[in-house]
């Protein structure tokens, strides 16, 4: 029932990005993600979440290290030179089915 | 002007962000507020061209888009020349001057009934006119020469993202349903209108103090654009209104709607199409500068600059 | 009804989901409008309740729901052997059409009100007391001989759940307020509410555009069911009214009210009772098309019904 | 009083949070209600301030301050000795009592409009003028002799929380803009003040039902204390009013003010300046008891008391 | 100061499921955890969280492995079948008291 | 590009602490972090969020595990006594810049 070596891919950026990552993950091959809506502080300075438009998102995925490594490095190829962004990963196990 | 209710709110908003108050409008309270604006000066829009719409105002529509595609025409070179700024900045705010800000328009309208002044009821037609043209001009500016422009993202953006959407959205229904079956929601969209105008300021306070305060750190230059563009651009207004011989009262919406720079539409669509402009020198100026300036000192000077040209010029 | 605006306001919110526009009402805002609209309208049941209750209104009540029974003993076996669906599903979307549309309702409301039509005010107590059963026999069909039922937090999902309570809420201090004791909250409670109700619509429209697309990937016999079935049951409404010598427009909203399909209270119940049905059919069916059938076909057909009965029917 | 509605709205809240509905209203709508209770209270007493502000309230303004500030030296023994809680939460407990709250004195304005009973205006003066000095006091009674206190953190949470800030800057705005610049705005502020009421009283009810739970848990004395205190309160209200030749409605207003237990202004200073009180005691009291018990039980005495007095003591 | 061995067992599930985890937790044995909004997408389709019940919620619970293990079990007899749900843990240091 | 030895370092506190938090983490060399908004059940009873200052905040910061003891340190010496507060950690691979 419990799956090894799957990570949990954490991307947070700008909430500008939710609807071209809605686009662009599944065909990467993500089946699934989880959103939830932040705000927070960066070397792109303040960002407050005042209002929709102007706040960060956190997207989880739970994957496996290749699919991590695709998403993150399309990431960073098509956002991160001008976007705010941060991902970082940590293995997990999975205990639903 | 200066104890006009709604100002004050927003000035009570700067000095919430001054002083660091914990107030803070809900980001969905936010939302609900603008999507209620946008609607209504729509469905206003509509009800008014319901009632008399004829084929000169598409001329006139023409002829005050070509007008207002000089400002970012004129805004860019200032900007990357007397500036300094980079090719991206300098388009991205180019093109937030050239579009328009409704909110600032609700608070001419405002003004114009204060003073008593008709006006065109379809100025809101052309302000849905003059949101595009400045976006594409923008684009072309960042691109001219160099990299691919997302095109199809940009147009969506622009045609579809909330603002444009919700504006020709309301005048298609105000303009169907007109004067009589709209009616029954004067009471929300029209009764309500400046008292949430008000609140919508109070927040645009809130935002504008922590934008103001980034813009000071970047020197004076962006802070002098953000207040002599808008005189220019509003020059270009009254001048434009003149030789289309509208009412006194169209001559200053048409002057606000060109000296006023957008802080909805533009950055969404400028964060989408030239991501490498830097948002904060934007929306800095144009919320943080640009915005107040006209509140308290633009509108009441393109008013006297109408007055002036229509004595003289009459 | 084609320019009627809060119907203008659905079809605007399903162009901005057809066209993925980034429109998008804040989920709280979305709670705060239906929290508004079932208060408001249980408190104008209230007053209506409060000016003129009889015992005669009971009666009518008991044969009401009797009747309103039939709608989900039908729609069931129509589900489960015409459209081969599973037992679950069949009973879920059976307890979906069985149950009421309070937005719905509104609208057949506002229709009445273009077509200068008067109908009895108690008309709302009835909708409560529909709500109800349907919600129990589509449990009971679901779980015929089989599994146990969590009655418990069935119930107390029906009683409790939002939708009933705000509904039973509104009723109660409407009846004991009085019309007196409710006019200072008239203007934010009626005043508003067409213009409520018409964001509301906007909101629905946004939903029902990704529901409706969800459900034709399913195959037609769904959508088919979802635009005969309102059919039906609006007939038996009609009926109904007839038999219990209801006025023309009480007609029109019994059949309104039998015809059209919950998609607030009916969905939460159901995930909790009936979890193995698949909520993307029922939710589909009843919003995606069910809904705006009701509001372009349906409330027209039922009324010419109506209308046909009543002068042959006399 | 028993049937005015908006009180019937805090019982529905009530009865939803006893019986565990999943009613609930969004916290951005929660503090949407909010900003917009103490925005329209602080612009009514701007526009009453306007209309005839006079020396001597300046004169009443200080007396009042100086005998409200007996309530939370009052308490503080009272729950230090006979009620045995520790100096923490005896002091943020008493700041709680000696502060106000403004939904409660909207509920005496409403109670007055029943009667026809006529008020000073500027009275809202006085309830921002009373926010403050209890908070001091509680602070101090908590640090007597012991710890430091992050003045400059209180101070600023005092002066530039959202209530006092919003309430300051309602009558600054009120008083600028005067009756005839507020006029606009009316539709929004004042025509919709009852009904928002209501719906914030149903979000209270839904709090104070978990809230009283919690304190029922806690023994007796401080469920005693939260109905005694009020009374006390209430009557030198009174007897204040008298003294300074108020109107019988001032009476009523001013005793409703000094009964009333702040739950909006001071739980969020009192966690900052006091942190090692704990907030359940004294928000328990104060929403769980205290405001349940002025709105069915105090202002109706008050009102007698202040009748009485003015009756005799004429 | 630094409880090792202990589990950050996250549940991505259903807002409609959120008062019956709040019944259901303690009795198993937890004594704290951690619920945001979410929205998502998975093999239950997109939830969009466009209105409340049709969102999900994340409910992060701090917790030793054999209580982790007990919820993991309880979720997924209880809810796994009809329900979209997630459930995964990963281990972390506990540095408050 | 993968930094390792970095950890995430997780704050959940009551919502009214958010703004002292934004004024005293920079100081002690936080240079990033991500707020959401939370509700929770602890020791200090239930945080149902029903209005904004009566929730919870989740902070997460990214950081290298000096500057997450010192935060801690922090956090535990100013807040924990008086307010619901549970910080904890773990490692985490960084796939941005
Ligand atoms: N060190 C960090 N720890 C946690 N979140 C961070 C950190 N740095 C950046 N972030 C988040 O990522 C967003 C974008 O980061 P940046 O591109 O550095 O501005 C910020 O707004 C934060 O929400
Ligand atoms: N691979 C995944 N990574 C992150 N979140 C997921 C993943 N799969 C599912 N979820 C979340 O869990 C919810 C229910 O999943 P499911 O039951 O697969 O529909 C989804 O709506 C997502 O929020
Ligand atoms: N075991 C736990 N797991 C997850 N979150 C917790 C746990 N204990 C406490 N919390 C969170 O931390 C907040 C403060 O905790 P406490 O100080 O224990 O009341 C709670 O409201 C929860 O949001
Ligand atoms: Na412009
Ligand atoms: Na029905
Ligand atoms: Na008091």
């Amino acid at each position: 029932m419990n799956t090894p070596n799957r990570l949990l891919l954490t991307i947070v950026c700008e909430a500008v990005l939710e609807p071209l990552l809605e686009a662009e993950l599944p065909p990467l091959g993500v089946t699934g993600y989880t959103i939830t809506d932040a705000r927070g502080l960066g070397t792109h300075g303040r960002r407050s979440g005042a209002w929709r438009k102007e706040g960060n998102i956190r997207v989880d995925i739970l994957c496996d290290p290749a699919l991590a490594e695709r998403v993150a490095e399309h990431l960073r190829r098509e956002y991160e030179a001008h976007y705010g962004l941060l991902i970082f990963s940590s293995p997990v196990e999975v205990h639903s089915a | 002007m200066s104890f006009e209710p709604v100002v004050l709110f927003f000035l009570l908003g700067v000095a919430a962000g001054l002083a660091r108050s914990d107030l803070k409008i809900p980001s969905s309270i936010y939302d609900a507020l603008s999507i209620f604006l946008l609607l209504a000066i729509g469905l206003k829009g509509g009800v008014k061209l319901a009632e008399h719409a004829d084929g000169g105002m598409l001329l006139d529509g023409a002829f005050i888009v070509l007008a207002g595609a000089l400002i970012p025409l004129i805004a860019f070179p200032l900007l990357r020349w007397a500036g300094r700024l980079n090719r991206a900045d300098s388009a991205s705010i180019a093109a937030h001057y050239g579009s328009v800000s409704v909110v600032t328009f609700s608070v001419g309208v405002t003004f114009l009934a204060q003073e008593a002044q008709a006006y065109e009821g379809h100025m809101i037609v052309f302000l849905v006119l003059l949101e595009i043209p400045a976006l594409v001009i923008g684009v072309l500016l960042a691109r001219h020469g160099q990299g691919t422009v997302k095109w199809g993202k940009l147009l969506h953006e622009v045609f579809f993202g909330k603002s444009i959407f919700l504006l020709v959205g309301g005048l298609v229904i105000g303009y169907l349903a007109g004067p009589q079956g709209i009616q029954p929601l004067d009471k929300l969209f029209f009764d309500l209108f400046k008292g949430v105008l008000a609140l919508f300021l109070l927040e645009m306070g809130l935002v504008a103090a922590g934008r103001g305060a980034d813009l000071l750190a970047r020197g004076p230059f962006l802070i002098g654009f953000a207040m002599v563009m808008p005189l220019i651009s509003g020059f270009i207004g009254v001048l434009t209104a003149w030789a289309l011989d509208l009412t006194l009262g169209g001559a200053l919406l048409l002057a606000t709607l060109y000296a006023s720079a957008s802080y909805i539409a533009a950055p969404a669509a400028m964060r989408i199409a030239v991501p490498e402009a830097n948002p904060g020198l934007s929306i800095g100026a144009a919320l943080g500068v640009t915005f107040p300036f006209n509140l308290f000192v633009g509108i009441p000077v393109y008013y006297w600059m109408a007055q002036t040209l229509y004595r003289f010029g009459a």
